[in-house]
């Protein structure tokens, strides 16, 4: 174990990959000179600007060329920079990407990893800022990825990289320059199993990405009080772990789901939706969603406030919830 | 002659024999595409490069098996040129399990990795970005191998393409960027939506180098094209190949054409490819015999290949499940 | 009332709307030619090429150059051909538009229609048969409509190039050359007011766009056999009609949402989650939903047939949810 | 003098005494932005524009008041050179309440429609073809009026520049693009992800006139764009404008510039443009005392301007939900 930023943990992760296969390398801006969370520091002094390849300004084409790289058999890492970078990127991403192996009927592997930091980061407002995870939990063919700790952030790193699926891993932004403990050894975190990373009989809390440490603030907060709410973390989007979830609201009666993201149309509805239909409404007693209100994310302190999760809001949600 | 033309192929006869043939080849797979496809025994769009066809066929002539291609919505030619398999890809614009796709594809979405075709496309430009990516693979897996590009004149206008050729130029990639330029996009003349002077100029304001070339003379794709290609595998540089030409049907198999100007079509009728690289076979010796043996082996080739694909069988209502993704994939149920 | 195909119907809600007011005018490819549904038939020839203007295939400044004329105080009509090929255009959408009236604090307003043909029409295929309206339920700034008649689809239109907001109209591709009943003079249809297109109290059938038509003869053949369905044909997604599905399901206790788009990361996951966090599992006895497999959309007839709505398997579900 | 040189103003004095105020103004107002920026006073990102100054400050001496103007991310110096009020710039970087966009934007999204600036943009050219549209409707409405398009080096390589300047050859629209090629994409020179010979070429082989200027020289820029836009305005077509600047500052304020070049910096500053015309006004007789002054009026108005939004009101948390749009608004719930 050590104490390592997320920035750097994903970086390790990296290099062991690139160091076990020749056919993986990087594109995108400003790799060489580190990435712009330093997730790439130093790595082209061992892998060469062949393998860390800064590109222009062409999200457009950062994308395509990385499809393209694929179809011959290398293993690219797409640097998106930000996830609101994607959007130049989405023809490539979601027209080519995650349907050429089926259009083509089988003949193709899109095995990419598209990396783009997302979520808040104080003061990066509207066009800097967004969480779009259900967009492409919508599309077929990709797998979606939004761990919360470091440890996970490397360890499905290193399985987006050996996937043969098109993997987007979305890296909390607000945590990357942050520090946990990461084991010494990186290991692979599978796709689709979730952690419980409380246990309660309450409250069924599901979480993910940078929903994480306020909802395990709100948590503890409600415990003290003597709510004991189980906290799920759901590590990735697609697959994700139904079973998990459907097991501990069949338990708990009580469904709450805390993104950072918005609320309406986002991720978090599928989850409820998905849990009503599985278990049908009678066997439970009360769901809540919290999310971001329906407004883009503002510039100013006391307005972005207003899309931030705030763990009181979270520990009085469960409250309620506990006591319907 | 201009002076860039290249020594003769050793027997240049039987070299243009076989770009008679793979363009005939064309022509008649579309045909009958055309022909079945709005006698309803397919849906989907069909979008035939009729007149076009000495585009691929010199081109791809000069391509070895392991270098790629990228293709457009107007693939066949593509397809065929490069070797792909014409019952297959029949069945594919049928819908059948034993398509070039298994049927999930269709005309649009016509793939053969097996010789290097790496897909029609849908997206218009959208190959640009993936020919620029697969050269900059086969160049870090150390491999001489080229891309060749194909796109349409009305793709230039469209973002991706100053991207990848700033893209090929910058990283020093084997990209050939075959810009068919047939005066249309889709409903439009091009030279209604498009400004400056041409492809050729947009590339070399990108770096890189470009070579214009009658469209519809094989002979002279096929030289330009041997010239492009060893500078390319050779010098590790993109280039560009812009040829003029023109479509002969409508944007799709569907479409009418009403607008189209009065008396461009007969005028370039007389400038059919298949009909000019004829003329010149005659001319240098060659019997009508020896072409109508080919034009007869053709027939009977794409006949055969319409009937295999008529009566082949159907993928099943399962077969949409497969090939989405290993992890996550939904699972289909009765 | 006149019988004509729905693009006709928008077409002449268009020309009324560019009649009414000078600083409407269209953009967008082979306009000038009609458009590739006959939307624009002949309007060159009365607005002329300055009003309906032929675009070079560049979809992000067709999006974007809409907005810029919008900003000087036009009133732009983009078109779009169909859905898919918003993708390139996504950040002039999602980044831009949406968003500029907000980051300004108030000092712009991005008045325009965007046109998007969007779902099945057979053959079609991956890359031109999307269905993504969550995208942009998703996005703050938005307004989302999905009308299912032809009669809609005109009034929204003209409610969408009267509208001081961005608007989304979700055209249903595969209705534009089919027939139906549209009134001489074509009213304004306002948009988060849901339609009930059959009265019925043992469950509630909620859909838009091309769920409509299967719905309906779903919903009829169930009627045959004794189960009475409500329908409620949203027609606008954002803002939609929340009081008018949650009143119905207060009746009926039973919710079944019905849409031609993938079923994961769709808009009915929004309305289930909606509802039952609006009057809570309790008071709900059933919830399903039909909606396309995660898969991309196939090629092939047997293949496509998988993500197609089919009226039996709705009418099935009604019985099913009826005896729950 | 090369021969296109217009004739002197009328008074080039005075005139040039405003260049110089506009530009230390901006040099001003963005020393206090980082300044107060690096102390933690506000958060955000902050894209110094200092030693480009002479760009903005050139071009809009020759833009009428309904001229528009779309800028980028590095965008206070456009802002303050078409007229926008530095106090309300300043109080936007601190996100007050009576910031220029009520403190929603912050520094990336400064916008003053008041005096025609249309925004800056967090994403690279993404101005770009917002600009041909303002143009588009512009001449739709029967205005003549001029838009200026400000971008970077960088984001020549994406794909909108392209689209856009077809665009506004295509349609004859009143466009001026600026290019501020700084050498700087963010944390990587130019050159390094740029292939070809540069943006005029580019804008030439979309019909689009370019005239190079020394991006340093305000006099320079000033009577070159004075050209441009004049014949941009009547001619009605669009032109760019690429002026050769530098980048004094990191990409932001934070960026300690650990990747620039060896002595580029020391070499730079000798063509710091306030101090190019500084030494032209004095060799044009005007004195110390003259520039002085100006000096002296700006500093107070700008510290004006940081005090004024150091004490005024934050937005409150409501505001948060207005503005939005009118249709489907979801409300404050305190
Ligand atoms: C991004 C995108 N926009 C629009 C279309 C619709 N479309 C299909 S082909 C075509 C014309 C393309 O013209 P060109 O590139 O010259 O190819 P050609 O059809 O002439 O072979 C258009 C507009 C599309 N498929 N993709
Ligand atoms: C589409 C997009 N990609 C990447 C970025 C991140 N980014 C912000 S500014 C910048 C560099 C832009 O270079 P240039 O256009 O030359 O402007 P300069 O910063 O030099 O003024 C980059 C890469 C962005 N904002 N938008
Ligand atoms: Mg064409
Ligand atoms: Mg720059």
């Amino acid at each position: 174990m050590a104490v390592m930023t997320f920035a750097e943990a994903t970086r390790r992760a990296l290099a062991q990959e690139m160091r076990r296969d020749g056919r993986v390398w990087v594109l995108g801006e400003d790799v060489r000179f580190g990435g712009v969370f330093g997730q790439y520091a130093g790595l082209v002094g061992e892998f060469g600007p062949d393998r860390i390849v800064d590109t222009p300004i062409a999200e457009s084409t950062i994308m395509g060329a990385g499809l393209g790289a694929a179809l011959v058999g290398t293993r690219p890492v797409i640097e998106m920079r930000i996830a609101d970078f994607v959007l130049p990127a989405m023809d490539e991403l979601v027209n080519q990407i995650a349907k050429v192996r089926y259009m083509f009927g089988g003949q193709a592997r899109a095995s990419v990893v598209i990396r783009m930091p997302h979520g808040l980061l104080p003061g990066s407002a509207a066009q800097h800022s967004q969480t779009i995870e259900n967009w492409f939990v919508n599309v077929p063919g990709l797998v979606v990825a939004a761990p919360a700790t470091a440890a996970d952030h490397a360890g499905m790193l290193i399985s987006a990289i050996r996937s043969d699926d098109p993997v987007i891993l979305f890296e909390a932004k607000g945590y990357l320059k942050q520090k946990e403990d990461v084991p010494d050894d990186i290991e692979p975190v599978p796709f689709g199993v979730a952690v419980r990373r409380r246990e309660g009989r309450d409250v069924t809390v599901v979480t993910w990405s940078q929903g994480l440490k306020p909802v395990l603030e709100g948590v503890d907060a409600a415990r003290q009080e003597g709510v004991d709410a189980e906290v799920i973390d759901l590590r990735s989007l697609w697959p994700w772990d139904v079973e998990a979830v459907v097991s501990s609201v069949e338990r708990t009666k009580r469904l709450l789901v805390v993104q950072e993201g918005g609320k309406v149309g986002g991720f978090g509805s599928e989850i409820i939706a998905t849990v009503i239909e599985r278990l049908g409404p009678q066997a439970i007693k009360a769901v809540r969603q919290i999310g971001a209100p329906r407004i883009p994310v503002p510039f100013s302190k006391p307005l972005e406030a207003e899309v931030t999760l705030h763990p009181d809001a979270i520990k009085a949600a469960i409250a309620q919830l506990a006591k319907s | 002659m201009p002076p860039q033309t290249p020594p003769l192929r050793q027997n240049t006869k039987a070299h243009h024999l076989e770009l008679y043939r793979t363009m005939q080849r064309i022509r008649v797979f579309e045909e009958i595409a055309v022909e079945v496809h709005r006698a309803g025994e397919f849906n989907g769009y069909l979008h035939p490069s009729t007149g076009q066809e000495a585009v691929p066929a010199g081109v791809c002539a000069n391509l070895r098996p392991d270098d790629r291609l990228t293709s457009t919505h107007r693939g066949h030619g593509h397809g065929l040129a490069k070797g792909a398999d014409a019952t297959r890809m029949m069945a594919e614009l049928y819908g059948r399990a034993t398509g070039a796709c298994g049927g999930k594809g269709g005309s649009m979405h016509i793939a053969d990795f097996s010789v290097g075709m790496l897909g029609a496309n849908g997206i218009v430009a959208g190959g640009l970005p993936i020919a620029v990516g697969a050269a900059q693979g086969l160049k870090l897996l150390g491999s001489d191998a080229v891309v060749a590009c194909f796109f349409g004149d009305g793709s230039t206008n469209r973002g991706p393409f100053l991207e990848a050729l700033n893209w090929a130029s910058l990283y020093k990639l084997r990209v050939v960027f075959v810009c068919e330029d047939n005066g249309f996009s889709a409903f439009t003349y091009s030279d209604q939506t498009t400004a400056g002077n041409g492809p050729p100029e947009r590339a070399r304001s990108l770096g890189v180098e470009a070579v214009s070339v009658d469209g519809n003379d094989v002979v002279a794709v096929d030289e330009a094209a041997r010239d492009v290609i060893a500078a390319v595998r050779a010098e590790c540089r993109p280039m560009m190949l812009h040829a003029r030409t023109y479509r002969w049907y409508g944007h799709t198999s569907m479409d009418p054409v009403a607008y189209r100007r009065a008396g461009e079509m007969e005028r370039e009728k007389l400038r059919d490819p298949l009909l000019l690289l004829r003329r010149r076979l005659i001319e240098a010796g060659v019997s009508e015999g020896d072409i109508g043996a080919i034009d007869r082996e053709v027939a009977n080739e794409m006949a055969a290949a319409r009937d295999a694909a008529r009566s082949a069988p159907l993928p099943k209502a399962r077969d949409a499940y497969s090939d989405v993704q290993d992890l996550g994939a939904v699972q289909w149920q009765s």
